[in-house]
């Protein structure tokens, strides 16, 4: 088990690699024992590096009720991304972990939920999604809005389709930003969509994904008579501790990596704006 | 209270060295800092201010954590021992033993850094009183007594002799230790002195310096000041207030390849570095002014936000001689301070 | 009094809207410790301070507030005018976006930590450049010419020790550093959008002394990379937190330049290429020659 | 290699080779099998003028214990100037190492050509032998 307060990792085992979209992929680590390295609740993160390479903070996309092994999906945009990317099976990283507060899935129990996210945002609001669906009757009705630059670039295409569409009382609404060819779903950018749908107001709401569709999404949100209460997004900065100590993923007096990256969306108003 | 002579500091401190490591003010060329005390060493406890802060010995610039090697896909991590032998550092200034008061908000709450408690467990800190404070001090702004320092044992240089106070086990096992250089002195002999540091202090050009308009809960007031677009406009964006800061605590961590294996160590960083917060899809403190504005606001908002209203910063005044551009965080505050009051 | 002459001169350039703003020194809560400064009103132009505690090269920060619309009033001493050329030739400033006024200078004046004046600076002990190289106009009184010590004294004392010497004396000053940056920032020649220490792609960005070499690369590679460009203004040994003598490196390079390649002063003039972009297929020495020498 | 045979040390050499002249020299050695030292690991780059004086400290950094340097021939740049220009630098370069007290033997540079094969098997040896007299490199060497 690692400790938190360590900033000396276990090493993790990368066991399936799984490509989602031409830049994103998920993999699968389990720690030396092929266990699940730690527990960890949903919207934490966890440090993944390569010696030699560069560490960085990732969300972990797979629920709490899995308790055989992490997921992370990474997106191939710097360095340590684009190196894992080049990794086969059975290649081992360092790992340490579990990061951060996390989503209140307890608070969440017998409401309504809509989740929207975008692109790869979607990562840390599935290991939600999947908790949720995990402990179905302990919570009500499901939407899920779910935008991506093209058809290819939606994660969890399987997922999705297969499992959570067939959930019952669930509704799945996906979108694109631009029309392609062999896609009849909704075409436009995820704010747009979601004022469309016209969402009863009384859900309590999962944001997240680039911090411009976060921007547009809570002001179609406040349109739609949402308060900031019900909301709740993800924030990421850059990391290298992880403990609140390397002094760089703050927010005003708010460290990202200890105090988040769960924020409710009215508590960002007490937060300068420098995220 | 003990008294000794003072010509037998070195003796002392060399007896010392024989159970411990002994780190002492120490004069070459120009510059005094921190350093192994050795034979033939010259002792200087007469400069005030050393050019680094001791932070360097419970926070050093450079700390490797762990290496690792890799044989196929298989990687091993070997982490770097704790440090273990007790040391000792001899004549800290009161702002500096602030200092320290400082980090251990940062680095001993939880989770507790392993690496820094493990040197603040085996370090053992002799305070010094400053005869002669300097020109540039303000540490009387955040309630420090030059007169009276803390830490596990307290000195006073008076004429010929030094004064010792045990104040914790560790200063009194260290002054059982030292027995032979000591004789029984009293509290009294140092009152005199005391008073007259007291009397120099109050003459000094920042002893007025307030920090009225700086505390209560405005961090987004002073976040937003248009008094940054002023103050940060010459800063050079080095990090020379950082590194000289005794309060500054920001590392980063970093992987070396030594070819063998892959070093990983964390170093000291400065909010000022553009790199300080890049990431892939970009920066979110683009600007020096932003930079700027994250330092003091860390040291003057943020920091007493999460700590009982403790500011970061301890006077010693090491950036006012310091900065390249003369920036320092007395215009800072002069200047917030008077912002709030309007 | 100078001073006065510049305030009038600022604050009337100012208000007739010739310039935008006026890059100069403040005064500061010390006497002795002026701040650069930029002033947008005439009110602001009352802390305008000149005296001999000015050293700050004012051109360093013309390569930012050019970046901007308008005109900037830049008070100049005769060492500074050399790397304005510089930075000039090197397209970082614009010559219509600024309007320098020469001022005189009788040397600056190092501090201690008590802000006491304990001397020249190194860098006005050696000076050489008595006269403005470029300028508008001029204020002050006819310029006081010094003559300085010679600047490659000290060069010359470390190329006359022994290999071990020149080693022993490099390790013991060079390891002094403690990676601040203070060198590279102040510096004029230092403007590199991005630095080769900065770059995360390579392994060089290591931000501290993390070895016994790094600290030695970083300088040497640094004094390299301003070989040619450097107009030895001496502000990288002013700011060094850790009084390392930086300039003993720079003065090597330019010694040997003036040695190998003719007499060559960075920032004279903006037309002569720099010495590092420029051969002679005849008369350039090759390295093995100059092995020889020592 | 006809060395000291008493001495265990096996000196570790960076030869830096412009693509145009001296690599192709280094092959006519290799095709006409000249024996030159085999602890000289050889790294082409484009033209002598694109040796970073970084590179030569980064590999005395990372072990080296000499660094060598070849380029065409002055007037035989494939690029017509480039090693006028690399001549200057590591002119420069070199004689700042020596002003930091590193051993000038450590370092050399030596015009090869694409026909010198021989010149460059010699040169190279040569080369071995002087750093294998000189000993390891501790000056430069990081010891982390």
């Amino acid at each position: 088990m690692c400790k938190p307060d360590s900033l000396i990792p276990l090493i993790g085992v990368i066991t399936d690699i799984k490509t989602e979209t031409p830049d994103v992929k998920t993999f699968t680590i389990v720690d030396k024992e092929g266990k699940k390295a730690f527990d960890h609740k949903s919207g934490q993160c966890a440090m993944i590096s390569v010696p030699g390479v560069g560490e960085a903070m990732f969300s972990i996309a797979s629920a709490p009720t899995n308790t055989k092994f992490m997921e992370f999906s990474i997106k191939a945009c710097g360095v340590l991304t684009d190196y894992l990317h080049t990794l086969e099976a059975g290649q081992q990283v360092t790992i340490r972990g579990p990061y951060g507060n996390s989503f209140p899935n307890d608070l969440f129990k017998n409401k309504d939920m809509l989740f929207i996210a975008g692109g790869i945002g979607l990562a840390p609001v599935r290991s939600v999604i999947n908790y949720v669906f995990d402990k179905r009757d302990d919570y009500g009705k499901v939407d899920i809005l779910y935008g991506a630059r093209s058809a290819d670039d939606l994660v969890f295409k399987e997922e999705i389709m297969g499992t959570w569409t067939a959930k019952e009382n669930t509704h799945v609404h996906l979108t694109i930003d631009r029309p392609q060819e062999n896609w009849d779903g909704h075409v436009g950018f995820v704010p747009a969509y979601l004022g469309e749908l016209n969402f009863k107001n009384d859900k309590t709401v999962i944001v997240c994904g680039p911090p411009i569709m976060i921007k547009f999404v809570l002001e179609e949100l406040d349109k739609l008579g949402f308060k900031k209460e019900q909301i709740y997004t993800t924030l990421e900065l850059r990391m290298k501790c992880g403990i609140g100590k390397c002094g760089r993923c703050n927010i005003g007096s708010k460290y990202v990596c200890k105090d988040g990256p769960v924020f409710r969306c009215d508590e960002l108003d007490d937060m300068p704006e420098e995220y | 209270m003990f008294k000794m002579a003072k010509k037998d500091i070195p003796n002392m401190l060399t007896l010392l060295g024989e159970s411990m490591d002994v780190y002492a003010p120490v004069k070459k060329g120009k510059l005094t800092n921190f350093e192994d005390f050795t034979e033939g060493a010259e002792l200087d406890i007469d400069t005030l201010k050393t050019v680094k802060s001791p932070k360097d010995f419970f926070l050093p610039q450079v700390e490797n954590l762990f290496s690792a090697t890799s044989q196929g896909k298989e990687i091993n991590i070997e982490a770097k021992a704790l440090r273990d032998k007790p040391f000792v550092i001899f004549g800290v200034r009161s702002c500096d033993v602030r200092a320290m008061e400082i980090l251990d908000s940062v680095y001993l709450s939880e989770p507790v850094d392993k690496f820094y408690e493990a040197r603040r467990e085996n370090g053992i800190i002799l305070s010094l009183a400053c005869n002669e404070p300097g020109q540039t001090c303000f540490c009387t702004t955040f309630n420090i007594d030059p007169a009276h320092p803390n830490a596990d044992g307290a000195m006073w240089v008076i004429n010929d002799n030094i004064y010792i106070e045990a104040r914790t086990e560790k200063g009194e096992n260290l002054v059982k230790l030292i027995s032979k250089f000591l004789q029984e002195g009293s509290k009294n002999e140092i009152v005199q002195s005391q008073t007259a540091i007291r009397e120099k202090l109050n003459k000094l050009p920042y002893s007025d310096l307030s920090l009225d308009g700086l505390e209560g809960n405005q961090l987004l007031d002073l976040f937003d000041t248009p008094q940054w677009e002023e103050l940060h406009k010459t800063c050079l964006a080095c990090g020379i207030c950082t590194f000289i800061c005794p309060t500054c605590q920001c590392y980063d961590i970093k992987d070396y390849d030594t070819g063998g294996e892959v070093v990983r160590y964390r170093c000291w960083d400065s909010c000022m570095y553009s790199d300080f917060t890049l990431m892939a899809h970009g920066n979110i403190r683009n600007s020096q002014k932003e930079r700027f504005r994250q330092r003091f606001m860390h040291k003057l908002v943020y920091h007493p936000d999460n700590n009982k209203g403790e500011i970061s910063c301890v006077g010693c005044g090491r950036c006012v001689n310091k900065c390249p551009s003369s920036l320092n965080i007395v215009k800072v505050i002069k200047s917030l301070a008077v912002k709030c009051n309007v | 009094m100078i001073q006065k002459q510049m305030q009038e001169r600022a604050k009337q350039m100012l208000s007739l809207g010739e310039v935008t703003c006026v890059l100069g020194w403040k005064k500061g809560d010390f006497s002795t410790n002026p701040q650069p400064a930029v002033f947008e009103s005439e009110k602001d132009l009352e802390d305008l301070v000149y005296d001999k505690y000015c050293a700050a090269n004012l051109s360093k920060y013309l390569v930012e507030l050019t970046k901007k619309e308008g005109k900037v009033l830049v008070f100049l001493k005769p060492c500074d005018t050399y790397s304005f050329n510089q930075l000039l030739k090197e397209n970082l400033i614009k010559k219509e976006r600024s309007y320098i006024i020469g001022i005189g200078c009788e040397g600056n004046m190092q501090v201690d930590d008590d802000m006491q004046e304990i001397g020249l600076l190194e860098k006005c002990q050696t000076c050489t450049k008595t006269a403005h190289m470029v300028f508008d106009e001029l204020i002050g009184e006819e310029l006081t010419v010094r003559q300085g010590d010679d600047p490659f004294e000290g060069v010359l004392n470390l190329e006359q020790m022994s290999s071990d010497e020149r080693y022993g004396f490099w390790r013991e000053e060079l390891s002094k550093c403690i990676r601040c940056n203070a060198c590279r920032n102040v510096c004029p020649a230092c403007n590199c959008r991005k630095c080769v220490f900065d770059n995360n792609k390579y392994d060089t960005a290591q931000k501290v002394n993390a070895s016994s070499f790094e600290e030695q690369m970083f300088h040497i590679i640094r004094a390299y990379h301003v070989a040619g460009r450097c107009t030895d203004c001496g502000e990288c040994s002013r700011v060094c937190p850790q009084l390392i003598d930086l300039h003993l490196l720079n003065r090597k390079f330019i010694k040997d330049i003036n040695e190998f390649y003719g007499e060559f002063q960075a920032g004279a003039d903006t037309d002569t290429p720099s010495p590092l972009t420029d051969f002679n297929i005849d008369t350039d020495p090759e390295p093995g020659s100059v092995h020889k020498r020592g | 290699m006809p060395l000291n045979p008493n001495s265990s040390f096996t000196p570790l050499i960076v030869a830096f080779c412009c693509n145009w002249c001296s690599y192709a020299g280094a092959d006519l050695a290799g095709t006409s099998r000249l024996n030159y030292p085999a602890q000289i690991k050889i790294i082409k780059v484009p033209c002598s003028c694109r040796i970073d004086p970084m590179f030569v400290l980064r590999a005395f950094q990372k072990g080296a214990d000499g660094v060598i340097l070849c380029g065409c021939h002055p007037g035989d740049c494939h690029y017509s100037t480039g090693n006028y220009y690399a001549r200057r630098r590591i002119t420069l370069f070199f004689s700042m190492l020596e002003y930091l007290g590193i051993e000038k033997e450590r370092t050399h540079l030596e015009w090869v050509s694409a026909a010198e094969g021989n010149k460059f098997a010699s040169t190279m040896r040569k080369f071995t032998e002087q750093i294998h007299a000189l000993g390891k490199n501790e000056r430069l060497e990081d010891i982390r």
